[in-house]
Order: C-alpha cells, then structure tokens, then sequence
C-alpha cells in the first residue's frame, strides 16, 4: 500500500484530529523549544492535520509555515482547519522534497520521518533545504527503546524505521546535521486509570502504561545545518 | 497557494524552479493551475488551492 | 569584591552543596538532554560543587570531564568529592578561558554564565574552544523574564548581566554561535507549601511560588559551533 | 591534575602551549607543580592537584 492510499483512508476517517489532539500533549513542548525568530520560514513534514504549522504562526512568531503531506486527503483537511494567509500545505514526499537549497529556516517533523522509505536520504535533504544554522526537530514515538510501540508496524502496511536513539544521532551526522539534543518528551496528559482498572482493553498494566507515556514519551532529535 | 510560495519551492526531481501558470484564483489564492520545471518541463498540478509536487510515479489521478 | 572572593566564601560556608541540591532538580534535565557520545570531552564552567562534571561521567559517558571555577575553594571542595580519575577541576576566568581551540566537545554551564564580567566575550571564547559541532548548553535562573530572580542582584556584589529569552539569542548569534533550541525546564522537586501557608519568610503567595518553580524555571539556551 | 589535560589547557592570555614542571606526584596525579607558557613565559601554579589558570592580575596568593 502506498502512503497515499493508507492515508488518505486516515484523512477521511477524522484520524487526522484524533492524532493532533493525541500528539499535541508532547508536540507542544517541542515546538516551544524551537528558536524561531519573527519572520522565519519553517516548514511542517508529514503535517496531518497541520496543527503545527498553525501552532509555530500563532504563538512561534513564524513569518510563513508550510506543511507537506503525502497524502492528499491530509493536506486538504489541514486546508481547511485554518485561514491564515500565512499558513500554506502542499503534497509532497519525503524523498524528494520540493524546496530550493536553502529556503527553509526550521523544519518539524511528528510521527512521520520513520515513513520516509529512504530516511537517511530524506534527512540529506532536510540538510539541503535548510539554511545555515536552521534546524531539524524530529520527534517520534515509534523507536526501539520505546518497545510499548513495537507492535504498531503490524498495523500498517507501510515499512517503518524503528532505530535506537543513537541510531538517530548517528544517522543525522551522516547526513551532515550536528546533533544539538536528544530527549524524551513526557506525555503528561494522557489520563492513565487507577490500577484496579488494569487489565484495560490496550494496557496490561499500569506500570507499562505509566511507562510508556510518562516515561518514554516522544523521543525528540534536533539537528543543525552546519 | 500563495504566489509567494514559489520563492521557495522547486520540482522535487531536479530542484529547478517553477514556472507558474494560474487557471483560477480567488484573490491571494490561486486554486487551479500548474507549475511546470523551468529545466525538465514536467508539470505539477494545483488543485484546490494546494500544488501537488509528488514526483511524477507518485502522483495518481484524484 | 572579586568572584574569587565572594564565592570562596560561599564554599567555605558549604554553599556549593546546598546550591547542587537545588540546582539538580533542573540541571539533571538539562544534562541529560546533551549529546555527549562515549569519549567526548565535557567542560562544566562555574562548576561549585562539581555535580555536572560527575554526572555526565557517571550516566552521560564522557569519556573526560573537568570543572572550571573562578574560585579556588570551589574547585578544592569540588576536587574533593569525587576520585573519578576522569574528572577534574582548574580554577580559572570566563573571560580568558584557558583552554585550546577545538578543544572541547560540549560545554554545561548551570547558574554562572551571568557572572561573566563580558558575556559575549566570553560566548566568544566559549565557540573557540570548542569543536565545530560541539554544544554550549546555557542554564540560567536569573534572567529577566523571571522577575522573582530580580532581586537577586541585591545580595551580591558582583554585577550580574541579565538578559531576556531574546538578548541570549541573539548574544550567542553575535558570538558565532547557532541557536539550536531554547526552553525553560521547570523545577518539579522543589515543594511547595499549601496556600495555608503563605505568606511564608521568602513568598508572598503560593501563586508567585508556583510561577517562579513550575512555571519559569531555568532558562536554558542551547548553542552549536558551526 | 592528570597529565592527559595537558592535551586541552593552554595559557589563558595567548592560547599557546603550557610546558608542565612537576614537584609532587601521587601516582598519576600531579599534586604540586607549575605550567609555563611556551611563549610568553607566564607560570601558573599547580597546587593541591588543582592548575590556577587564572589570568596573573586576578590571581592572589593562596
Ligand atoms: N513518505 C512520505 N512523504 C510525505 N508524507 C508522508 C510520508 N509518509 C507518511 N507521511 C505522512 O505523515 C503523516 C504521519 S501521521 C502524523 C501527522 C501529524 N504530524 C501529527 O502529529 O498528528 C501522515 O499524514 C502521512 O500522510
Ligand atoms: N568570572 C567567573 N569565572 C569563573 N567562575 C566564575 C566566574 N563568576 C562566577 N564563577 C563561579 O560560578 C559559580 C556560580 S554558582 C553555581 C555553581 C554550580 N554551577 C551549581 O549549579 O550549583 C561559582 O562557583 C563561582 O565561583
């Protein structure tokens, strides 16, 4: 299946919000760490809904914010999720990104770089479109460390990366990003139920729901273009 | 799309600029129309206000 | 009065312990965001107690950390608790640091970095030695936006720069740094009386005590040599 | 001090090598000793295992 396909089911689904509300709880604090000045160009990839793209316009001070999704049902859906002429979507893939060298002051990226069928690829150019000094925020909650996720590729046709967090550092270095931070997020809001609740119908236990939200959360790597 | 958005974007194939042909706007907004590589000439459409810049094997009939 | 002066006092009186334990709640967070890869060369500057240099020995894997510190009782006591062989302590000047170009891989500074007599100078210095990737990881309770830390000034003697969330940024761009992140990471660990209680010796209300703790929290800004 | 710091320190004022004279030794550790800039021929001390690399005008007696 392609990521057209998948995704444009989603986005007709209503996934597409019930992902930005989901997300929201992590991607928040990692857009506020973004060092973007008045009047810069970021840029959102795989935006779903484009929650962010509207986010970094409204309280980041951004010039213009762009979102790119591969799916068209995706990018019509955040179209119409805001009227702010600032704010612009496009249909795109990870593997071939449609900006010129240089363009693009920051990118974001939420639970969609482990789709790009060539990552490395794909952060080279990341690295191509950003200016000097730009940065990639790349956050994920599908990696190896976070084995509560593991199982989601059974959910979905299309292949995705599962690296280890030094998998991530060493995969920017090879695309030529400096490696800035690494964290995980907690997801802080995400109620979990007492424990006489557990088993519930996804979780266990408690302990590996507390584990998953509270503690691995949403692994966050930033990278610069030297 | 905004027309200022071609300050920034390129055919994902060969990263040459585009050339903007506008079928229909609604003020700012360009709904309808076509980008076309200023060096390959391969033609990337804009529907509903959003250009499709999918290399060429992606992109499906809508 | 000199640094020296003032914080040889501090040390003497075991002020450096005491500022470790506050310190830690928000300093651990940020230390553990560092990239800091096995073998790496780490510098804590204005490291009193010497907690980060331990720390990013003991969990983060450098291979080599040292601790600089315009007060040579701080640097002594620092000395003294630890018997890592790979760490170690110099006592030394932020506006002459004394270390080689390209030196070092990644730079923590927790509570000091305003102390500097020339900031910029100093962020300066800070570019030179380290290598071309490496991290400047700047923490900061005193800064403007945190109008509770205001009033610190009063109690020393030494002039304290303090700058807003924007004056950093654009201080370490001035120095040739990239800007790679900025945040404030609350402090959750530090208690916080019921209302009953207020006002206490320090706060007038619980409300300010929670903005000063939750909410403002340490500044932290992150640079990148290019 | 450790000698491997060697590899990194450096005069404070001009940035060039420090030449290490050692007076007391605790296995690797260097416990008393002095660091002589090679090129302007400042000396900084080594006291208690720990270099002063302060600038000399803002160094006092221990
Ligand atoms: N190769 C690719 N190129 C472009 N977009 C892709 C892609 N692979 C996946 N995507 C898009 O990435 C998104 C992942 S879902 C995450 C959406 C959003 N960032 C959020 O946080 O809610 C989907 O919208 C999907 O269409
Ligand atoms: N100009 C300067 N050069 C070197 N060290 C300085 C300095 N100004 C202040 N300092 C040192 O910076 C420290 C500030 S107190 C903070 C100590 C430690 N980082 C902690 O988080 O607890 C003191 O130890 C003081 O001696």
């Amino acid at each position: 299946m392609s990521v057209r396909e998948e995704f444009d089911d989603w986005a007709s689904e209503g996934r597409d919000r019930g992902m930005e509300q989901r997300h929201w709880h992590t991607a928040r604090h990692v857009l506020s760490r973004m060092p973007v000045e008045d009047g810069e160009t970021v840029l959102d990839l795989g935006c779903g809904s484009g929650y962010a793209a509207r986010a970094l316009r409204d309280a980041g001070g951004a010039g213009r914010a762009y979102g790119l999704d591969g799916s068209p049902e995706m990018a019509h859906n955040a179209r119409e999720y805001t009227d702010d002429d600032s704010v612009g979507f496009l249909i795109g893939d990870f593997g071939d990104l449609p900006f010129a060298d240089d363009s693009v002051d920051h990118v974001f990226s939420m639970e969609a770089f482990y789709y790009a069928a060539d990552p490395v690829e794909t952060l080279r150019e990341i690295r191509r479109i950003l200016r000097p000094g730009g940065t990639f925020y790349c956050a994920v909650n599908y990696y190896e460390e976070n084995v509560h996720s593991h199982e989601w590729q059974e959910f979905i046709e299309i292949e995705m990366t599962r690296w280890d967090r030094s998998e991530y550092r060493a995969a920017f270095r090879e695309a030529g990003l400096h490696v800035a931070e690494q964290d995980t997020v907690p997801d802080r809001e995400t109620e979990i139920p007492p424990a006489s609740e557990f088993p519930t119908e996804e979780w266990d236990s408690r302990e590996a729901m507390v584990e998953r939200y509270r503690e691995f959360g949403t692994l966050l790597t930033v990278g610069i273009a030297p | 799309m905004k027309e200022s958005l071609l300050d920034i974007i390129c055919c994902p194939l060969d990263k040459a600029d585009l050339e903007l042909e506008v079928d229909e706007r609604e003020g700012e907004e360009i709904l309808e129309g076509s980008l076309t590589c200023t060096d390959c000439g391969e033609t990337y459409p804009i529907e509903d206000g959003i250009p499709n810049l999918l290399p060429p094997d992606m992109r499906e009939a809508a």
